[in-house]
């Protein structure tokens, strides 16, 4: 494939003019200016395999012969039509073979709603099939690994998920087996699909048939409720959606961020929303141990003030914030600790986990960079070991603190969202919420800040935002600091610090924006990423070394 | 002959006409604000066009016409979330109002459309010509709060005075009642806890709102 | 004042008025007369009413901001709440409306059903206004025989569509299910029965000489007044303008329908009366017309983007599942653009605005309720009358309150 | 003689608005009304059974039910077979309230006051779906159920409900009647009777109750 620098080409589809890029396909021509040529088994970002046939149109170079879009490159002076009666009779029939022996499963499929088949099948082959047999039986919902479920059935062979875990999980453990209209996709006989990446294979596959076992009859997809926001699993700060139905949140869906994870996602990211959903501290307690009791959340403020006042000022006072925390509930954090006259502040979170070289992030907390930002705005050296030498702590959220410690501390007040040792053991306990249910800020490992939306907009019990905890106390102590929105807690922080002067919340760009100051002085060590893929508007460019076509798959067609 | 009512109109308020969208055979006429009054008198006298019914007043405000699919609910139930709310980029002119015109004698229609900006919407009134704009344009008031200028009674119709906001516009949630006596409320047993879509806020089968805000060619 | 000049001519005379100021009567929402919906605050200078202010809103149950929120199809229940005494009227037009947006054709069967479905809706409206009338003024058989009539016809309107009122029979494309057998005969038996007491209604009503009393010459409106005010439909042929939707645009298979529209002439509550009175015969006629030439054949249209599938296709086949969910779940793709579709409702031009944005949903739709602009001239209509003519004429312009106020 | 089990309504049952305060303890009201003298109980029947059998209806009427309420109280399904005919259209002089149809928000002011004006004994009918729960208008301009206005005796589903449900509605409020305690003095004073039953019951169950 030649590596010509790209160049302008102009082509004509359906009659009106088109610049597109030279290593542009027919598709993506097309969708520049708004048409839709429909395609099953081509993706943007992975190979080519032409096999859906659903992408045929009439090219002016081979004229009377449809021509797959995925595969053409675009030619200088090429005239392109899609709405030909013959790209039509051809959709219609793509269609019909696709749906001989699909299953009649549309009320029990997860896909339903949002199922490519159904889509096109109502634009274009909304008519009866015209073929009349028995449907083949194939096995059905077999258990490929942790988090993916096989319907061979509902599958129409695209090879997409193949395609996917050769090229980008570069951990080839599915292939298509068996020929003809028998062939179904699985994975090697006794090997599971365990890969870390195995999850975006339920994404891209646009029927029914890779399920995700997490998600699997929890909801239907048009009950649910999209907001962008940021996985909190570890460091790398993958965008996603997060879809939620009053107060549960049920799955995260990558969101497409060219700089950060392209369109994919881990498998633990998609795992995320279990933390929001259960085990949660939802009432304002007072008392450790049994011998709690659930207040209302004015009496709880009211019991912390009461309790912190006589220390305020006279030392001995701990600020403990975990790295789950957003910038805004840090920022809020340390003000509280500047007002009371704080010491010692401490950095904790999540133990960290493994790595790999593509999305995975040792460092399991997702602003473990903006807690130090917060504290280097603020003035204050802020200490990674678990908190000790101090009589009274306020903890904002209590993810890496252990019951020993709570136990030492004659004061312990906590913002917490779930219930651990540390939370039973803390005086006055805070429901706080999770950042997939507020608004706010996080700095992922590389530097770049990225801006949380809320997606479970349903009120938990007295769940409130971690800096609005704060700020009751501060104003509960007769500290009046205006810090009723969450970009008011940004301007907490963003007033102190030099790199996010002039930014506010609402500025903060959808893909993020890089702070040049935190930029990681060398390149880790590890293996280099690889380069991520071309723009999508390169289609045929597969990523050097790559072979297309039948060897890719391993010959089996 | 409806096109013959275009031509005819052209040739007589040549710069009132902005364009003329006519769609499944209905004459549709763009007019400009100032010269509406003007246009219609015309209209109305003039022999060949007699147009002396006004069917109907009607508006519509074009803010999601380009992203509302049907599970726009989102924006019905009332804890919209933040992201959907925010990212409502401004559709300028935002309001449509239609003029149904017809002609008793001569047996064909027109619709006059006036678009307005959200910052300014101030139409001329017509009540001086057709004594039935009165109630339609109070409707339109109260539906959508475009000010009829020169209306001798610009109150509400349908609303209640107390009422605030205008509840056609495509922002005013569906549920967000105003109530005027103290009401008892129920926990709402049918659509289960939590405010938020699918919850007491939107019906079950109007919560999808899954395509809404994501860009479905950028990688499925 | 003429009574003044009396008074100092003779000041004898007893006829002479005494000074009085006017009073204001508030007939509330809540009043029979006033179907419940409808707030008139009446100012009289003793029985003759100077000025009175109409005040509506008391039924508005937002049907706008609730269609905009559900599909095409779910929008039809919705449709046949707002003239509730005539919805196979509502649904008609409003279906017509969508099939316009689309462009469809709809089978020849399922037009003729239409026309047939139609005017009964326009006898059960007119009947029902005319006992209103009779009741309102006092002659109650009257009232006890048009629902008596009316009742004949919602036996056979249940047997065809499931209810008696709220029907949401039609579909985009055709209507849900077609004639049960039979029906056409029970319908001509049950005919001649409600043409029978509709002619009773006429003799104990039309040259009754307290009804001609209260109601010739009360709430008189010249024909291009009327126009002006927006009248349409019965109250505007009662002032010689011969204007019928059904006649001036011809939709559906009216033309293949021969039929006269009666007119009246002085444009009074007596002739709005007298021609709904002849509207019923003409209704009547037609119907006998719609049952000898119905086609055999689909009752609607084949195509799966806009009908539904069978439902043997829906749980045999996948193409039959798919359509299916997609035109339930996502509503049906009508193509963007906007029209005003209006037919000949009972009251008269029922027309609807609707805006679609090319997705499942009607982007926008507003009602052109006949009774609207009509009810704007009731001040206009009862002005110099006495009191009690406010109920005659109140009556004779058949407002219903669910079309008004949508 | 065993002593009868207190029943509670176990779990987390919600605790509907209508049911009587916690302390009457159901179980042993109608002990108390066993306790009733003889005579009163003769009374209240005799009482029950007149007001029963002759409801004057106020029909409040708004939208499409009218033409069912229409047909109810026409020939075919006569409503005036059970003493209910004759409609009142005065507050004052109406037993039942029938609601029929949708109540918006702009009418909820109307539908107060005019129960307030209607004189004791006096119930309250939800004809049809709108007027018990909203329907299918969920929007900004309808009352979501006339129960969250005023206190709502029978509930008629249906949209519209067919003339039949309506009597059957109306059979059950006439059941209702002829169930519940009559007095024969004005409502002040059947409050110092309550005190003294309260009493009476606290003498008579004293000892028992010490739990």
């Amino acid at each position: 494939m030649s590596d010509a620098p790209p160049k302008v080409v102009r082509v004509e589809v359906d009659g009106r003019p088109v610049e597109a890029d030279s290593r542009d396909n027919l598709i993506e021509a097309a969708r520049r200016i708004g048409v839709h040529i429909p395609y099953f088994c081509y993706h943007p970002r992975l190979s080519i395999a032409g096999q859906c046939r659903m992408c045929l149109v009439e090219t002016s170079d081979a004229p009377g012969r449809l021509v797959p879009g995925c595969q053409v490159r675009v030619k200088e002076g090429l005239k392109v039509v899609t709405t030909s009666p013959a790209v039509k009779e051809n959709q219609r029939g793509c269609m019909e073979f696709h749906l001989v022996n699909h299953p009649v499963d549309c009320a029990i499929c997860d896909q339903s709603g949002e199922c490519k088949l159904q889509d096109y099948y109502m634009e274009y082959d909304h008519q009866p099939t015209r073929i009349r047999t028995y449907k083949l039986n194939k096995p059905k919902r077999e258990i490929f690994g942790p988090l993916v479920v096989y319907d061979a059935e509902r599958c129409i062979m695209c090879t997409r998920c193949v395609r996917f875990m050769d090229e980008i999980a570069k951990e080839p453990q599915l292939a298509v087996v068996s020929r003809g209209t028998y062939s179904l996709i699985a994975t090697f006989p006794g090997e599971p699909l365990d890969s870390k990446y195995s999850g975006n294979t339920v994404d891209i596959c646009p029927v029914g048939a890779l399920l995700n076992r997490d998600f699997r009859f929890q909801s239907r997809v048009w009950f649910l409720n999209k907001s962008p926001s940021v996985c909190t699993g570890c460091a790398n700060g993958c965008n996603v959606y997060v879809e939620s139905r009053g107060t549960v949140a049920y799955r995260e869906l990558p969101r497409r961020n060219e700089e950060v994870n392209q369109v994919w996602m881990c498998d633990e990211g998609r795992l995320t929303h279990h933390p929001v959903n259960d085990n949660r501290v939802e009432w304002a307690r007072q008392g450790r141990g049994d011998a709690a009791e659930t207040i209302g959340p004015r009496l709880a403020v009211e019991r912390a003030v009461e309790l912190l006042k006589p220390l305020a000022g006279k030392g001995g006072i701990g600020i403990y914030i975990s790295a789950q925390s957003t910038l805004e509930e840090a920022g809020a954090a340390l003000l509280l600790g500047k007002e009371l006259g704080a010491e010692r502040y401490f950095l904790g979170g999540k133990p960290s986990g493994d790595s790999d070289d593509f999305l995975i992030r040792a460092d399991k907390n997702p602003n473990a960079r903006g807690v130090k930002l917060a504290a280097e705005a603020f003035g204050v050296r802020i200490e990674e070991r678990p908190p000790e030498g101090v009589k009274a702590l306020f903890a904002m959220r209590t993810d890496g603190l252990s019951d020993a410690v709570a136990q030492r501390l004659e004061l312990f007040v906590a913002a917490a969202q779930n219930e651990d040792e540390a939370t039973r053991a803390a005086d006055i306990a805070l429901p706080c919420m999770s950042v997939y249910e507020q608004e706010g800020s996080l700095v992922n490992w590389y530097g770049r800040l990225q801006r949380v939306w809320p997606s479970v907009p349903a009120q938990r019990g007295d769940a409130a935002p971690g800096w609005l905890w704060a700020e009751r106390i501060l104003v509960g102590l007769g500290f009046t600091h205006e810090v009723k929105s969450a970009s008011a807690a940004f301007q907490l922080v963003a007033e102190r610090s030099a790199d996010l002067s002039e930014l506010t919340l609402e500025r903060i760009p959808e893909q993020g924006v890089v702070l040049p100051r935190l930029l990681p002085s060398e390149w880790p060590k590890r293996a280099p990423r690889p380069p991520a893929p071309p723009p999508p508007h390169a289609p045929g460019a597969t990523p050097p070394g790559m072979k297309v076509g039948d060897e890719a798959s391993g010959g089996s067609r | 002959m409806a096109q013959a009512l275009i031509d005819l109109l052209r040739e007589r308020h040549p710069d009132a006409i902005v364009s003329t969208p006519g769609h499944r055979g209905d004459e549709v006429a763009v007019v400009r604000r100032e010269r509406l009054v003007e246009v219609c008198r015309f209209l109305k006298e003039d022999p060949r066009a007699d147009l002396k019914l006004l069917a109907q007043i009607a508006a519509v405000d074009l803010l999601t016409y380009a992203t509302e699919a049907t599970g726009g609910a989102a924006l019905a139930s009332i804890e919209v979330p933040a992201y959907d709310l925010e990212h409502k980029r401004p559709v300028e002119p935002r309001y449509h109002v239609a003029y149904n015109l017809g002609s008793v004698t001569k047996k064909h229609r027109l619709r006059l459309r006036v678009e307005l900006r959200s910052d300014d919407m101030k139409v001329p009134t017509v009540t001086g010509i057709w004594r039935t704009a009165d109630w339609w344009e109070r409707y339109v008031y109260d539906m959508f709060g475009v000010e009829f200028v020169g209306h001798p009674n610009l109150t509400r119709i349908m609303m209640y005075p107390e009422f605030q906001g205008f509840p056609l516009r495509k922002d005013y949630p569906v549920r967000k009642r105003q109530p005027l006596v103290p009401e008892l409320d129920f926990p709402d047993l049918v659509r289960g806890p939590g405010p938020g879509p699918g919850g007491a806020g939107v019906p079950m089968s109007q919560t999808h709102v899954g395509r809404a805000n994501v860009d479905p060619d950028a990688y499925d | 004042m003429t009574e003044q000049a009396a008074h100092e001519h003779d000041p004898l005379a007893l006829e002479s008025e005494l000074p009085s100021s006017p009073m204001t009567v508030n007939l509330g929402p809540s009043h029979p007369a006033m179907h419940g919906t409808l707030r008139l605050v009446v100012t009289l200078d003793g029985e003759t009413i100077v000025e009175a202010i109409p005040e509506i809103g008391f039924l508005h149950r937002g049907f706008s901001k609730s269609s905009e929120n559900s599909t095409w199809t779910q929008v039809l229940p919705y449709t046949d709440r707002l003239n509730y005494v005539s919805p196979y009227l509502n649904n008609v037009a409003y279906v017509m409306g969508v099939e316009k947006l689309i462009g469809l054709q709809v089978p020849e069967r399922a037009e003729y059903i239409r026309v047939l479905t139609g005017e009964l809706s326009r006898i059960t409206d007119h009947l029902t206004c005319i006992g209103a009338i009779g009741l309102e003024l006092g002659a109650f058989t009257v009232f006890l025989y048009a629902i008596e009539a009316r009742e004949l016809l919602w036996d056979r309107i249940a047997e065809l569509s499931g209810a008696r009122v709220t029907v949401s029979w039609m579909r985009v494309g055709g209507c849900a299910n077609d004639l049960p057998p039979g029906w056409g005969e029970k319908l001509l038996e049950c005919l001649p029965r409600v043409v029978e007491l509709t002619n009773e209604i006429d003799v104990l009503l039309t040259r009754n000489r307290i009804f001609v009393d209260r109601t010739r010459d009360i709430g008189v409106i010249g024909a291009d007044e009327a126009l002006d005010w927006g009248f349409t439909g019965p109250c505007l042929r009662a002032c010689g303008v011969n204007y019928d939707v059904r006649k001036a645009h011809p939709y559906s298979v009216y033309p293949r329908m021969d039929f006269e529209v009666p007119l009246g002439s002085r444009g009074d509550t007596y002739d709005r009366y007298v021609l709904r009175l002849e509207e019923i015969r003409q209704s009547h006629r037609i119907i006998l017309q719609c049952l000898e030439q119905m086609p055999p054949g689909p009752i609607i249209v084949d195509d799966w983007r806009y009908a539904l599938p069978p439902k043997k296709d829906v749980f045999s086949s996948i193409e039959g599942v798919m359509a299916h969910f997609k035109l339930i779940m996502e509503g049906i793709q009508v193509p963007p653009g906007e029209i005003y579709v209006y037919c000949e409702g009972a009251n008269g031009e029922l027309g609807f605005h609707i805006v679609s944005n090319g997705k499942g949903k009607p982007y926008a739709i507003q009602v052109r309720a006949p009774g609207f602009p009509i009810l704007s001239a009731l001040p206009r209509l009862i002005k110099g009358h006495a009191v009690a003519d406010i109920i005659p004429i109140f009556d004779s312009i058949n407002m219903i309150g669910g079309e008004v106020e949508q | 003689m065993s002593r009868l089990p207190i029943l509670k309504p176990e779990g987390n049952v919600p605790e509907s608005p209508h049911l009587p305060p916690e302390d009457s303890m159901p179980v042993l009201l109608t002990r108390t009304d066993e306790a009733l003298g003889f005579f009163e109980r003769k009374l209240s029947g005799a009482l029950g059974w007149a007001r029963a059998n002759s409801i004057f209806q106020y029909p409040f009427v708004t939208a499409c039910c009218g033409m069912e309420y229409m047909s109810a109280m026409a020939g075919r399904y006569d409503i005036a077979r059970f003493g209910a005919e004759f409609p009142r259209f005065t507050p004052r002089q109406a037993d039942l309230l029938m609601i029929v149809g949708t109540i918006n928000v702009k009418q909820s002011p109307v539908l107060k006051r005019v129960y307030e004006q209607m004189t004791e004994p006096k119930w309250v009918m939800a004809f049809g779906v709108c007027a018990s729960s909203g329907g299918f208008y969920d929007n900004y301009a309808t009352v979501q159920g006339a129960d969250r206005v005023i206190p709502v005796d029978v509930y008629v589903p249906g949209c519209p409900p067919r003339p039949e449900q309506v009597l059957d509605g109306l059979k059950i409020l006439q059941e209702k009647i002829q169930t519940q305690r009559h007095q024969l003095h004005s409502v002040e004073k059947s409050q110092e009777l309550v005190d003294d039953d309260k009493e009476k019951k606290k003498r008579f169950l004293g000892k028992w109750l010490k739990r």
